[in-house]
């Protein structure tokens, strides 16, 4: 459905991406893996045009996409969530989730999106008034998501969920985004941490400096010792120690 | 002892992010301070060197209290910090950026200074001979005239270590020393805080994510979650510790278990 | 005395604060001091003025097209000048904005000369006394539109979607855009909004400063002292701001000396600085280490 | 550094020699010697600004300082003009140093607005303290018998000029001014390599003003007359276009930024009425299109040249 | 090497630009000066030609004054359309000083050594003025009407300096005799502008009214940037003086009378001649203005019969339309021009400083201008001490006395 072909971006003078493809089948989940540095975020940034493509192609639904403004990017609801949560400090939660619907026109539909994401994350209906500042980790990355989720995405674009918060938290998280994946949105994750994000992929990426080291379906992925070994550089290795 | 941390709180507008934490470092250590992001593990770093100021609990260096000092005058005491993100100077030069770092043994008055007196002259000839004796043990002699921000992110995170070492302090604080390395300057920097450590003397207290890294040159671990150290001991008690599997490895360990 | 004073004081006051909210609201939303703000307002007054005068419209009309006007020239100033420096340094901003002020200036006093003219009040002038009090209506006028338009301003970004996306904008500008907001039209529109906001402060200004090129000079001037004192992001904020260094300057030149009002205001704003560094509504800011 | 050098030395020969160049004719002579106490103004700011990266809108103000002490010292005390001028730098620095204090809490556009209340409220104080300084209008300053003729004053101007350049270029160069440099770079950093950051700021201050307050000695000398009407905003906000134009961070971009907002204006005012329009109009042109300064003109012209150079001599 | 080398390059080439750009003008005028006359000329004059200079602020602060440039213009147009002084026609050339001293010292400079003018008209700002006095008194360029009325530039008589408009001095002791007289006040309040203008006002005035034994009731200042006039306003009201001087420039002086009359104060207002048009009207009201009074000492437009208002007006409307000629600043500018012509005419072909000078000081009670009876000695430099009292009544303002001489 979504699909990158050979892209390459830059940060000033700096490559960030070199000649990327990425293919994000209809209601799949794919994961993109790789060590700090490697580009997993710039791809995101790339697909909702944060970071201007320097060359390839990217194509949605047969319709490039390659050189649209973001807010094009959102109308076709391919939504970013991004990395450290993001939140707008200064607005309360209520107002993080209406922000999230900003181009959609369909009333009783946003309703209907705002009881399910409370129903995902009950907490968020409690803190409702409260500046989104004052929210700690956990609860911010809830109301990340569901200000994502508010776009009513059909690719959702997740960087580091888990990022920084404990496991049962992270737990509750990954069944979320499993969830909604059930529910049609196909999803595009980063992750650190490998084998969670193998544990719920169907396909992965795996980046290194910029470029796809390798590729293939998640049990492959996680079977592979020497590749993980090498490529997923300590996680693995400390995780072999066990 | 070298540093000790007693009972140590720290917490920004209600959320705390350390909560009663003891800590020793020895002298000749390599210590590591683990956790997930988030654990309170760089607040530390901050207290020791000053940037924040617990709101109880003491912290002593070489048997000193330390928060007394400002944060100015930790490095003449004989702590030195290297960042997460690199906080070089970045429109200076890597020599420069060096210098900075002998700032406090340079004596040489203002007017001396603006007039390039002779001592000033000296004293500057002798700062650049230490620096370029950094370059050499980095290696980077050759990038010593370059702008810090036209160099390869690796690169910068050595100069922000070299930066920290050129005033021989007795303690180097490292804050994930190897994050958004490759495999191979991993190494290089692992083989380097070891000499650091084993040539010069200097104590190590580190935190770090790369778990290869922690793992072989750690005398000792402490680990963090949510603001508490929950485990603390050498690399094996660490690694056997179930508290500590199932904090941070968690997801991993079920997997590899399987 | 005193309460004449304050009443003046209060006057003066709401002038600059009116003057502020332009400032505040460019500040707010993209980061950026206008320095041009006053001159911009000049213009649109001169705008207005010529309506009044030459095709001799009634002056609510010529009062409503030169804000449309103002809309327009306001969108047109960020979309060529402030849009290549939105991401320069400060100083460059800084610059930029001064070199506006000068060509802005430079352009009126070319177009219209210098020699001031009148301009009409608002309301038919007539002022009330009320125990050895006096006030105009203009003054009260000019109070209650820059009352209204604060609270405007105040729902307008508490309630409204474009508010809303407005204050997203000015947090975190990569993730507005990610909510697919267009952040550089909301800036284009912030601007075009603020040259309104100047457009009224001109026309309500010019009958007390009379109107020439130079005319935002003093008012600029205490209009900045009135944002900075209210912190700069706060639109309350300004009013308070406003009507402080009004009262101030007054209750200064009545009993202490008349010159040195404005040396008096600027070591207030010094003080106020020191001991909060935000100004008096600011919002504090947090450094990261 | 030895470009550099080069630069200065090169600089330095073309004023000496230039009276000669202009047949001793007293404006030409006059308008070069108020550039380069803007130069020497531009210089200070830019150590503060650029180098220090603490914004300075009311700098005119420590120029009056410098001015009116000289033409007060003179005037009411009959000092000598050896002592006056090192004596205008020493008190505008200690003015200097009590501006630096509130700097040390405030950063970005609220120092700027700090430092233009301060330099708003100077000039009006010169005014309000008329016993002392005339008040509007203004003081007369005879030049020292020594240099009593503009072409002698302005040598004098020069020599001092350029040991002011050299004392600036030392600065940056060692341990104080990469201390400055750091602290505009990473406040935090610097504060953690054991630069004090607070008395480093107020120094930065201290150091600017120093300079300033000489340029301002100079000027009062050299133009022979003070009033408030010459140190209002517009001179501080040119003398910061100046460091903008020429390019920060740059000693030479600040000689030139004061060579062409010295120039413009002279050559301009033979358009009645259009000189703060063509001003204005190079200041906008300037920042949009050299958003580093005109230096980066000659910077880039010589990379490019030394890339292209490098890609001749691959293919030959 | 290469990057100083451009560097350098540019550098020369700016200022063998500017030098060249300096000797070239000072080349073609001794060309011309050297051209066949008889009589050794002074600078800026050819046989056809006659070059005058001065400055005046265009941009600033003060940049209103820049009206007097396109005034002297539009009287010499008049001057060279009739054939011009003695067969040579009149140049003009106006510096922008943007009203700062410094930039004045460049200008006066400029003027004298690369434009080589004749001599100076006309030049704004009392700082100003005396900032280039000594250059100027040194150089011995005549320098006609400085457009100031500060005693500095009559008293002592400087040999090139010649005034006309009335001294601020003469005038703030002319009101104080007229509030004496006339208006039989006990009280004054004066209201002045904090600067060189204001205060040789404020000074006369306090001691003219301690010799006539009147109170001076309050002083009440502002500084000429000042929007707000209330509190002075208000303290003007509370001290109740009989009559109020207001010296001050037309913006405040509006703003204050309106603020004055806002609250209730009730006083005789006199307004220096500086402010006295109708601008005041248009800027304070036709009610406000109602009974103010003011001095002139230019002639008023109400004498329509009189030659020389005709053809002042008439040549106004065709050179500055925009601008209504009733303005004080344009007729005093009109007469700084006329009376530099008369001088000049009066110098016949023999234009060297010196004799220029000597045929100033031939003026006498000269009535052939709008300023009233100009007279010239060798230590009178003052031009006239004449003015009329007048007032504002139903919208305009109206002479209500005859001249009445002042002796200095």
């Amino acid at each position: 459905m979504l699909e990158l072909k050979q892209i390459s971006a830059f940060y000033g003078n700096i490559q960030a991406l070199d000649r990327i493809s990425i293919q994000i089948p209809e209601g799949s989940i794919v994961t993109l893996l790789g060590a700090n540095g490697a580009g997993k975020s710039s791809t995101l940034k790339v697909i909702s045009q944060l970071l201007p493509i320097k060359s390839g192609t990217m194509v949605y639904k047969n319709e490039d996409i390659s050189n649209l403004e973001p807010n094009e990017i959102v109308k076709r609801r391919i939504i970013h969530c991004p990395e450290n949560r993001q939140v707008f400090p200064k607005l309360t939660v209520e107002e993080n989730l209406i922000i999230g619907s900003y181009l959609r026109r369909d009333k009783d539909q946003i309703k209907k999106d705002l009881s399910d994401i409370f129903s995902y994350f009950p907490i968020l209906k409690e803190r409702l008034k409260q500046y989104a500042s004052t929210l700690s980790g956990g609860e911010q990355q809830m109301l990340a998501i569901g200000r994502a989720l508010m776009g009513n995405p059909k690719v959702l674009l997740l960087d580091e969920p888990s990022l920084g918060l404990a496991p049962i938290i992270v737990n509750q998280i990954f069944e979320i985004i499993q969830e909604i994946n059930r529910k049609g949105t196909s999803i595009l994750l980063v992750e650190q941490n490998a084998n969670l994000a193998l544990r719920i992929a169907d396909y992965g990426y795996i980046l290194e400096n910029g470029r796809i080291g390798l590729e293939g379906r998640a049990e492959f992925l996680r079977n592979n010792d020497e590749i993980s070994k090498y490529y997923l550089g300590g996680k693995s290795h400390a995780a072999n120690l066990y | 002892m070298l540093l000790e941390l007693k009972k140590v709180t720290v917490s920004f507008g209600g959320l705390t992010a350390v909560n009663n934490l003891d800590l020793q470092v020895d002298e000749g250590m390599i210590f590591a301070i683990i956790g997930p992001n988030g654990a309170g593990k760089t607040t530390i770093l901050n207290c020791i060197s000053r940037f924040y100021t617990p709101c109880s609990g003491q912290i002593s260096f070489k048997g000193e209290n330390l928060l007394t000092k400002k944060t100015h005058k930790v490095l003449a005491s004989g702590i030195s910090r290297s960042f997460q993100n690199v906080e070089l100077f970045s429109k200076m030069t890597v020599l420069d950026n060096l210098l900075v770092g002998l700032h406090p043994s340079l004596k040489s008055s203002l007017l001396s200074n603006a007039f390039k007196t002779k001592k000033n002259k000296q004293e500057e000839e002798a700062a650049k001979e230490i620096a370029f004796e950094i370059l050499e043990l980095f290696d980077l002699k050759h990038h010593a005239n370059e702008e810090v921000r036209n160099l390869p992110f690796g690169i910068q995170k050595m100069i922000d270590i070299g930066r920290a070492i050129i005033s021989k302090p007795k303690l180097l604080l490292l804050d994930e020393p190897v994050a958004g390395m490759n495999i191979e300057e991993t190494k290089k920097n692992a083989e380097l805080i070891t000499r650091l450590r084993d040539e010069f003397g200097i104590t190590i207290l580190m935190i770090e994510h790369d778990m290869s890294l922690v793992m072989n040159i750690s005398d000792r671990i402490a680990v963090m979650d949510f603001g508490k150290k929950i485990a603390e001991g050498t690399v094996t008690e660490v690694q056997n510790n179930p508290k500590v599997i199932e904090a941070y490895l968690g997801e991993v360990q079920e997997d590899v278990g399987t | 005395m005193a309460g004449q004073i304050i009443i003046g004081g209060l006057a003066a006051g709401s002038l600059y604060a009116l003057a502020a909210l332009g400032l505040i609201l460019i500040f707010k939303t993209s980061d950026i001091v206008n320095f041009a703000q006053g001159e911009m307002a000049m213009l649109i007054t001169f705008i207005s003025f010529t309506f009044l005068t030459v095709t001799k419209l009634p002056y609510f009309v010529s009062f409503l097209l030169s804000l449309v006007i103002a809309f327009i020239f306001g969108m047109a100033v960020e979309r060529i000048f402030m849009r290549p420096v939105q991401k320069a340094p400060i100083l460059n901003q800084i610059i930029l904005t001064f070199g506006l002020y000068m060509v802005f200036r430079g352009v009126a006093g070319i177009i219209w000369g210098y020699t001031p003219v009148g301009f009409p009040e608002a309301l038919p002038n007539k002022h009330f006394n009320y125990v050895g009090i006096t006030i105009t209506i203009n003054q009260i006028f000019i109070f209650v539109v820059t009352t209204i338009l604060m609270l405007g301003f105040y729902l307008f970004f508490k309630h409204t979607k474009i508010g809303l996306a407005m204050r997203a904008s000015s947090q975190n500008i990569a993730t507005a855009k990610l909510m697919g907001i267009g952040v550089s039209s909301v800036f284009t529109r912030t601007w075009g909004i603020s040259a309104i906001l100047g457009g009224i402060a001109g026309i309500l200004i010019a009958p007390v400063t009379f109107l020439d090129p130079n005319m935002m000079g003093e008012v600029g001037i205490k209009a900045f002292a009135a944002a900075i004192l209210g912190g700069f992001t706060s639109l309350p904020g300004a009013i308070v701001g406003g009507l402080l260094i009004g009262v101030f300057e007054g209750l200064i030149a009545g009993y202490v000396s008349s010159e040195l009002k404005s040396v008096f205001v600027f070591a207030l704003i010094i003080l106020v600085l020191y001991v909060k560094p935000t100004g008096i509504l600011g919002e504090k800011i947090t450094k990261k280490v | 550094m030895k470009i550099k050098r080069l630069q200065i030395l090169f600089i330095s020969i073309l004023l000496l020699g230039y009276p000669l160049l202009v047949g001793f004719s007293s404006y030409f002579i006059y308008v070069a010697g108020l550039f380069i106490i803007y130069a020497i103004m531009a210089m200070s700011l830019n150590l503060l600004t650029g180098f220090g990266g603490q914004i300075s809108i009311g700098h005119a103000a420590f120029l009056a300082i410098g001015a009116y002490t000289t033409a007060i010292l003179t005037l009411k005390l009959g000092l000598p003009f050896w002592l006056n001028l090192p004596l205008s730098g020493v008190i505008t620095a200690i003015v200097g140093f009590l501006i630096g204090l509130p700097a040390v809490r405030l950063s970005g556009h609220f120092l700027a607005i700090a430092t233009l209340a301060f330099g708003l409220a100077i000039p009006e104080i010169m005014l309000k303290w008329e016993g002392l300084t005339g008040g509007f209008a203004g003081l007369f300053i005879e030049k020292p018998s020594l240099f009593s003729s503009d072409t002698s004053f302005y040598y004098f101007t020069t020599v001092i000029a350029l040991i002011i350049t050299w004392l600036i270029l030392n600065l940056l160069k060692g341990n104080f001014g990469r201390a400055f440099v750091a602290i505009r770079e990473s406040e935090i950093a610097a504060e953690a390599m054991g630069v004090n950051v607070s008395l480093y700021k107020t120094l930065m201050f201290s150091i600017s003003a120093f300079f300033t307050g000489i340029a301002g000695s100079l000027y009062a000398y050299f133009v022979g007359f003070i009033s408030p009407h010459d140190f209002n905003m517009n001179i501080s906000l040119i003398v910061l276009a100046m460091i903008v134009l020429g390019g920060l961070a740059s000693i030479t971009g600040s000689i030139l930024g004061a060579f062409i907002l010295t120039i413009i204006p002279q050559v301009a005012d033979r358009f009645p009425g259009f000189t703060i329009t063509i001003t204005g109009a190079a200041l906008i042109l300037t920042i949009l299109f050299l958003p580093n300064g005109l230096i980066s003109l000659f910077n880039y012209k010589w990379k490019r040249k030394k890339t292209e150079n490098k890609q001749l001599s691959l293919e030959g | 090497m290469r990057k100083w080398l451009v560097n350098s390059l540019i550098m020369i080439i700016c200022l063998v630009l500017a030098a060249c750009g300096g000797t070239n003008s000072s080349t073609t005028s001794t060309k011309n000066a050297k051209e066949k006359s008889s009589v050794k000329n002074s600078q800026g004059v050819t046989d056809d030609e006659i070059l005058i200079g001065g400055w005046v602020p265009q941009s600033g602060p003060a940049a209103q004054w820049g009206i007097l440039a396109e005034v002297y213009q539009s009287y010499f147009n008049k001057v060279n359309a009739d054939g011009g002084v003695n067969g040579r026609k009149l140049k003009y050339i106006a510096i922008d000083d943007e009203y700062q001293p410094s930039k004045t010292v460049a200008a006066a400079k400029k003027l004298v050594e690369q434009e080589k003018v004749f001599a100076i008209l006309g030049t704004t700002g009392t700082a100003h003025n005396k900032a280039v006095k000594p250059y100027l008194t040194q150089k011995g360029i005549p320098v006609v009407a400085v457009a100031s009325g500060d005693s500095a530039f009559v008293k002592p008589a400087v040999k090139n300096y010649f005034a006309l408009q009335t001294n601020y001095d003469i005038e703030a002791r002319i009101f104080s005799t007229y509030a004496n007289k006339e208006l039989k006040a006990k009280s004054v309040g004066i209201f002045y502008q904090n600067d060189d203008y204001g205060i040789v006002y404020r000074d006369a005035a306090v001691e003219e009214l301690n010799k006539l034994g009147i109170k001076v009731a309050a002083q009440e200042s502002y500084n000429p940037t000042d929007v707000d006039f209330s509190a002075q306003a208000l303290s003007m009201k509370k001290a109740s003086p009989d009559v109020v001087f207001l010296f001050a420039s037309p913006k405040p002086a509006a703003s204050f009378l309106k603020e004055f009359d806002k609250i209730g104060g009730s006083a005789e207002r006199m307004l220096t001649y500086t402010s006295a048009d109708s601008t005041m009207i248009d800027l304070a009201g036709a009610d406000v203005m109602e009974g103010v009074l003011s001095t002139t000492w230019v002639k008023s437009l109400k004498d329509k019969d009189n030659p020389l208002i005709k053809e002042y007006v008439d040549q106004i409307s065709k050179d500055i339309p925009k601008q209504d000629p009733n303005s004080v600043f344009m007729r005093s500018a009109w007469a700084y021009a006329q009376v530099l012509v008369e001088g000049l005419k009066r110098s016949g072909d023999n234009l060297t400083w010196e004799n220029f000078i000597k045929q100033m000081e031939t003026l006498k009670d000269w009535d052939g201008s709008l300023a009233y009876n100009v007279t010239y000695t060798s230590d009178y430099r003052y031009g006239q001490t004449s003015v009329k009292i007048s007032q504002f009544k139903g919208g305009e303002l109206v002479d209500i006395s005859d001249v009445i001489k002042y002796e200095p």
